[in-house]
């Protein structure tokens, strides 16, 4: 059922699609390996890398038993789209990742390339983990720790673009930081422990416009203006 | 339709399908009600509470641990915004109630339950991610008597308590509910437990403490439903690790008359709708006629259809 | 060896590793004592006993419920036929003793404190197996305090005190034990619970009720444990759901000296053996020399190095 | 790791044998998918079809989540052998087998082979259940319920045979009394619910010399005697 492939340091895990929706850059889905192990009861959230062409692809860095059996399953369950994904804007756009932040970025690039200039900075803490790169954009500019994505990016500001980040909370607070300063547009793909994906736990809370929200409903891509507040 | 009857009743309530979710765990203004035969309210408490920080919710075999601390828009957005939308579901509304005081919960109880929107009101003494209040009336079978006593005067809904199984013998605090006046009870609340970050060797969650949910606990659930069905025979919604329509039959046999989902929900929504075709072949095989039918079966001595 | 120290004391006994059995859950003559750094006998009682008749076991997610009613030879034969073997196994022998009063605990700790095979008494008032006796006393605070101290007065061994998860206040009990005079404390025993036979629909285990083990259990002990040490400050052995290295991290730093294994050894006898090195690893990892440097490190206030 | 194939309606599990002891006729093994699921914890009770030639087989009737994620398991844990097989008598034997209980049957009657005439009756509730009979014995004896094996066993009795029985409970009682009857050495192959395999539990509780004994200590194979006594 489910392809499995290594990207570098990273996992491509590739499901049939099965004509549903798919919905759009940004948005996510809970996927759970079937029979759950009894290590990983609950779904995982991921973004999917791409979908269409009969497949919904993701980028997975295995870090626990739930993204390991993901990867050794021969069958996966998957809820989703769920949440709000990028709010695609005219112009010209800068993508920035963050290890497998970057994960969410290729999908986004095809659609944002329909729109104006794209260019991408990324940052990883490994060449193993930098391979994913040329899934992202091969013209990527990549920075290895302890080197910071803000550091090229810095230099791309100001400009008359927008910015999507995704990544660890610290690079998304200094992304927003850098974007609001140069005064930029900015839409951040956050993360939060999830337990439903749709609004019910409230478990996935993050602090947006300075009150507890929950991310899985408000997000996980929100206005970077809403984090800072 | 050649399926047997799903229809079920609680208190004099009448339900489409035996199904319902947790508190706290579906919020069906965002998702809808998923097929399921009611909708049970998040705890409402008198003012709105941010709940706990992060992290919230913990993952542990077969379940998790939450700590959310009865996140809720308060009394007033509840009654004002909610329950007015809560009343287009097409589903019967029990309405959760939780407090610091007998006083906290009977006002919410008299407003609540004066809403033409609620069918029945749920007193949740229960929740262990508070410090105080809820969970420590309902370890103390005399507090929980004259917390229901008041609600009870209350309203003229039906009141049902929720209790907890971390108690040394919930069939008496169930019996002290029952001689409080409660029209039913619900079992199970999470199981009180806590989660050790793996990384920093502290505790997880940012509450401190949490509640245990998920199949985890249903062989708990079902002692507790077991024991307060036989201590009162009060009619009962039995919750605490369902993920399927065998274990829905196995909390009907042990008391249960509608049966809760909370966490398995969470893991995948499109449960109910696949359940309950299941669940009518499953009453079938068992030579029953609707879910009344099974309702208590486990029980020796206990007539099978005991009514409210 | 480059690895770190995995030496554990408790109660001035010294263990080659900090992993033991849970009672009941190994017969070390039949099968050895798998790499554990100490042996925990099966609950002796004063006569003989059969059992439960079957079924005794069932599954449940991530977990099982036992009744298996305290099967064992009874006090006359253990210390006849099966101390003297226990003696010889090379790593240290904790006897675990139970009853139905007061003086048949005394009786049999008497005896088995005064052999040469024994280390240390860990006395049972907690298992939810039998119909009165241990579990009565083991959920009220003062006759738990009462059989504790009279227990002490019997023998110059160290005296531990193995309590149930299934009460409303964990510390409360482990307080009266620690005013009774225990040494230490072994938490947790199986939680209540019980299974529903899927096809008769009745109760499924032959003693009626049972008790909940296994991976499931992990944050429930997770909890008694610390707030039973946050109490008390005495050693505990710690289990209820430990299945890997990791966890055995978890239960350290939530305030057990020891930890033991039970259902996940029926699942994988090798898992001691493999667990060592790992608790190795994971040791170093957390900046530790010893596994007494991790103990209770995730309490705020209690210094990591309390000794008993 | 593990090749899966159907025999009727029993399913044959064959996994790589990893050089390790494979013990005898009768003893059994505990398996577990890995990971384990949520729904089957504890590892599954189950006696080797047959072993040798770099293979542990297995027949099994698949139930609920444990055998079944056996089936569709990339790895499988294997303890054992465990317990004791059964004591193979010189002389003819006659094998007595009732559904699933045939399993356990195909090795026994290889090593009986060597040591004289062999015998086989088998009973199963259908047809497609009765297929497996071929991997037992070519020659069997088959009968399909209502009929009960003690009906084509009852006309090879008296016999100067061993009698070996494994199925239910209420045919092992029934084959016991038959050989009694006729003064037949019968051993049997019993089942009892086993949360461990090696005598940590105390949880496979059978009746056996008048009191409660520990099956996969004193079995799986047990002198009929023992439990009528
Ligand atoms: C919207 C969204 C999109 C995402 N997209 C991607 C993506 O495209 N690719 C990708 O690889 N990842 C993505 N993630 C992250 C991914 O969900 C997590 O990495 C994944 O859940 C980890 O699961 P695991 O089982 O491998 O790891 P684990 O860390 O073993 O499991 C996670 C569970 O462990 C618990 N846990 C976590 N940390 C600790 C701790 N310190 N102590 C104790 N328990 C802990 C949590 O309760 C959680 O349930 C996304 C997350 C979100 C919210
Ligand atoms: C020595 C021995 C050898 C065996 N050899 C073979 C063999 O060669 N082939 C084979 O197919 N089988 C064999 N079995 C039987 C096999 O172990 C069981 O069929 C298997 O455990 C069933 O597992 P399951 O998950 O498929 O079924 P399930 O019935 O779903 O799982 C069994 C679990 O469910 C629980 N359970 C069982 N019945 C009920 C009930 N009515 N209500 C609630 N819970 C219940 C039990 O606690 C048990 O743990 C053998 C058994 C023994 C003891
Ligand atoms: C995330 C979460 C939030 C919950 N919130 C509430 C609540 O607000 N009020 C309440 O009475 N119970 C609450 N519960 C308990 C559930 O309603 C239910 O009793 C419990 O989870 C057991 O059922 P389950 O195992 O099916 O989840 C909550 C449970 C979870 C997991
Ligand atoms: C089959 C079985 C038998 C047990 N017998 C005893 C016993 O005789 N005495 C006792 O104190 N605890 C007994 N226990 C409890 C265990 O020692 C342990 O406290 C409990 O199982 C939790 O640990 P675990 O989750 O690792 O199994 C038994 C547990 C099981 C599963
Ligand atoms: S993940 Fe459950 S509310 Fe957001
Ligand atoms: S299966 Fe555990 S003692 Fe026999």
């Amino acid at each position: 059922m489910a392809a499995v492939e290594a990207v570098g340091a990273y996992t491509l895990l590739r499901l049939g699609d099965d004509g549903g929706d798919t919905g759009a850059p940004g948005q996510f889905f809970m996927l759970r390996a079937e029979p759950a192990p009894a290590a990983a009861y609950l779904p995982r959230a991921v973004s999917a890398a791409w979908a269409g062409d009969g497949e919904l692809a993701f980028l997975l860095d295995v870090r626990g038993a739930g993204t390991r059996a993901l990867t050794e399953a021969r069958t996966v369950s998957v809820v989703g789209p769920l949440g709000r994904g990028f709010d695609l804007a005219a112009g010209p756009s800068i993508l920035v990742g963050g290890g497998i932040g970057a994960a969410i970025l290729p999908w986004l690039r095809r659609r944002l390339e329909q729109r104006g200039d794209v260019r991408t900075v990324l940052g990883f803490r490994s060449p193993e983990h930098a391979v994913c790169a040329g899934i992202v954009d091969p013209d990527a500019t990549v920075v290895l720790d302890p080197v910071l994505v803000t550091e090229p990016l810095a230099r791309l500001l100001p400009a008359s673009a927008t910015v999507y980040a995704c990544g660890p909370d610290r690079m998304l607070e200094a992304v927003a930081a850098l974007c609001a300063e140069h005064d930029v547009p900015c839409q951040l793909a956050m993360e939060a422990a999830m337990a439903c994906g749709f609004g019910a736990c409230y478990g996935c809370a993050v602090r947006l416009d300075g009150t507890w929200k929950r991310l899985c409903i408000e997000g996980p891509v929100v206005e970077a203006a809403r984090v800072l507040a | 339709m050649s399926s047997p009857d799903l229809h079920a009743d609680l208190c004099g309530i009448r339900f489409g399908n035996p199904l319902v979710n947790g508190s706290g765990t579906l919020d069906a203004l965002a998702a809808g009600t998923l097929g399921l035969g009611a909708f049970v309210t998040k705890t409402v408490t008198l003012h709105p509470r941010e709940g706990n920080p992060p992290v919230r919710i913990a993952e542990t075999p077969a379940g998790m641990v939450n700590s959310i601390g009865l996140a809720n828009p308060g009394l007033d957005a509840f009654c004002a915004d909610h329950l007015p939308r809560l009343g287009e579901l097409g589903v019967p509304v029990i309405a959760s109630v939780g407090g610091w005081s007998p006083s906290e919960y009977a006002t919410a109880v008299a407003r609540i339950g004066a809403h033409p929107a609620v069918a029945a009101v749920e007193l949740n003494v229960s929740c262990p991610n508070v410090e105080s209040g809820c969970i420590a009336i309902g370890t103390d079978a005399g507090e929980t008597r004259a917390l229901v006593e008041r609600c009870r005067s209350e309203t003229d809904l039906p009141v049902l308590a929720k209790l907890s199984p971390s108690v040394s013998d919930v069939a008496a605090i169930a019996t002290a509910a029952a001689e409080g006046g409660a029209h039913g009870l619900v079992l199970i609340n999470t199981v009180r437990g806590i989660a050790i970050d793996r990384d920093r060797l502290r505790p997880l969650l940012g509450g401190g403490g949490g509640g245990l949910s998920g199949p985890a606990i249903k062989p708990i659930a079902l002692h507790a439903i077991f024991h307060a069905r036989a201590a009162t025979g009060l009619p009962i919604i039995g919750m605490g690790g369902v993920a399927s329509a065998q274990d829905c039959v196995e909390f009907l046999a042990a008391g249960a008359s509608l049966v809760g989902i909370g966490t398995s929900l969470f893991a995948d929504p499109g449960l109910p709708q696949r359940m309950l075709p299941e669940l009518g072949r499953l009453v079938r095989q068992h030579g029953a006629e609707t879910i009344e039918d099974l309702v208590g079966v486990a029980h020796p001595r206990l007539s099978s259809s005991t009514r409210a």
